[in-house]
């Protein structure tokens, strides 16, 4: 079990700020493949992963991470603080 | 080294006499405070969405950076989330050291990785309705220069 | 765009607050203070010496090229003389405009103009006794960049 | 006539903050002279031009820049604020 959340648009189009998810991924980005074949929301916000980013335990990552071990994944889009 | 991340509105200048009034030994304070722009009264408002959590951990990181390159005598970030009117502060840097090089120096490597790193995301709320702030280039780029 | 010149001590805080609020349309304000450096107690005091007429004229000068060089929304200059105690503010520089590329240039520019540029001279009075403050060659080396 | 002024540790060598002065000298590098000639104060301020600079009516200018028309001239070393 991991905690996924997602953060401002991505977490507009997918409908929801986070969610438990039971998967033996063994990168983001096959965590990624897994939900996008599960519904059009999360193809719509996996769409372009060039516009999106992730943490790992919130710590900037790469697509291709692994997730053994993680026990949170984020995705947003790139950020906009300051 | 202080570091805040709140909805609450803070006041520019007090917070800047505090952290004055704490220093020893400097001779340099700088100062950087964003404020929601108000684009002729077209925008009202803002949003402004936070990973709490990785907000702390990546701001802190960038402040220990700082304090490693830089002879600096103390640091200051405060930065707001939810929601924010026109004209008011979202967040403020300050700096301290002996010489004005390092303060300024410091102030904008800790704007330039705040821009771009922090888990921040802007949602203007305009006439047209809202719309997500979306990264601009020129700030991507403004991290190579560190 | 304001200029002062003056013997008395001025409120940090309460000068960032009123050069905000005056601001309309700016994105970023940036400050710069300068601070008699207490060095662990040694120095007790400042005296510093100016010529007034030249002062204005040459500050004037220098914040009108700041406008021409960047686009500010506004800039403040405060500059104090006579005698100053071990961490009272020297002197303050603040700017404003859109984006925060612009307000910082602008500040470092008028910082380092009014360093080597503006006729006013520091002499610390310490426990050895008073001494002129000397030129240093890293701030005329600073006016080569703008 | 034309007045002199100085500043800081110039103006203490001197021993005075401005005075008015008779001179037919053509430069600055000339007034210069003039007063090193007079008295021994002058020619222990004036000793290093390098460590000098000038004002002619409250510009920065050169040493060898022409007097005709000044009114004010200002010597002092450089400047300290900020």
């Amino acid at each position: 079990m991991i905690d996924v959340l997602y953060f401002a648009w991505v977490r507009e189009r997918i409908g929801l700020p986070r969610e438990r998810i039971e998967t033996s991924a063994p990168t983001v980005r096959d965590l990624i493949a897994e939900l996008t074949a599960r519904e059009e929301r999360y193809e719509l916000a996996f769409a372009d992963l060039e516009s999106l980013r992730v943490a790992l335990d919130q710590e900037l990552s790469s697509f291709d991470a692994p997730l053994a071990g993680v026990r949170e994944v984020a995705f947003f889009p790139p950020m906009t603080g300051g | 080294m202080r570091l805040v991340v709140q909805a609450a509105p803070f006041d520019l200048g007090a917070e800047a006499n505090d952290f004055a009034a704490g220093l020893r030994g400097a001779g340099a304070v700088v100062t950087f405070t964003g404020l929601v722009r108000d684009n002729g009264g077209a925008l009202s408002a803002m949003e402004i969405e936070h990973y709490p959590g990785m907000t702390e951990r990546a701001i802190g990181k960038i402040m220990d950076q700082a304090r490693d390159r830089w002879a600096l005598t103390d640091a200051l970030v405060i930065h707001r989330f939810g929601r924010l009117l026109a004209r008011e502060p979202i967040m403020m840097v300050a700096t301290a050291a002996a010489h004005r090089a390092d303060a300024f120096a410091a102030a904008e490597f800790l704007m330039d990785y705040l821009k771009s790193r922090a888990p921040f995301w802007k949602k203007e709320i305009g006439a047209d309705g809202p719309s997500w702030v979306a990264a601009r280039d020129e700030d991507e780029e403004a991290l190579k220069r560190w």
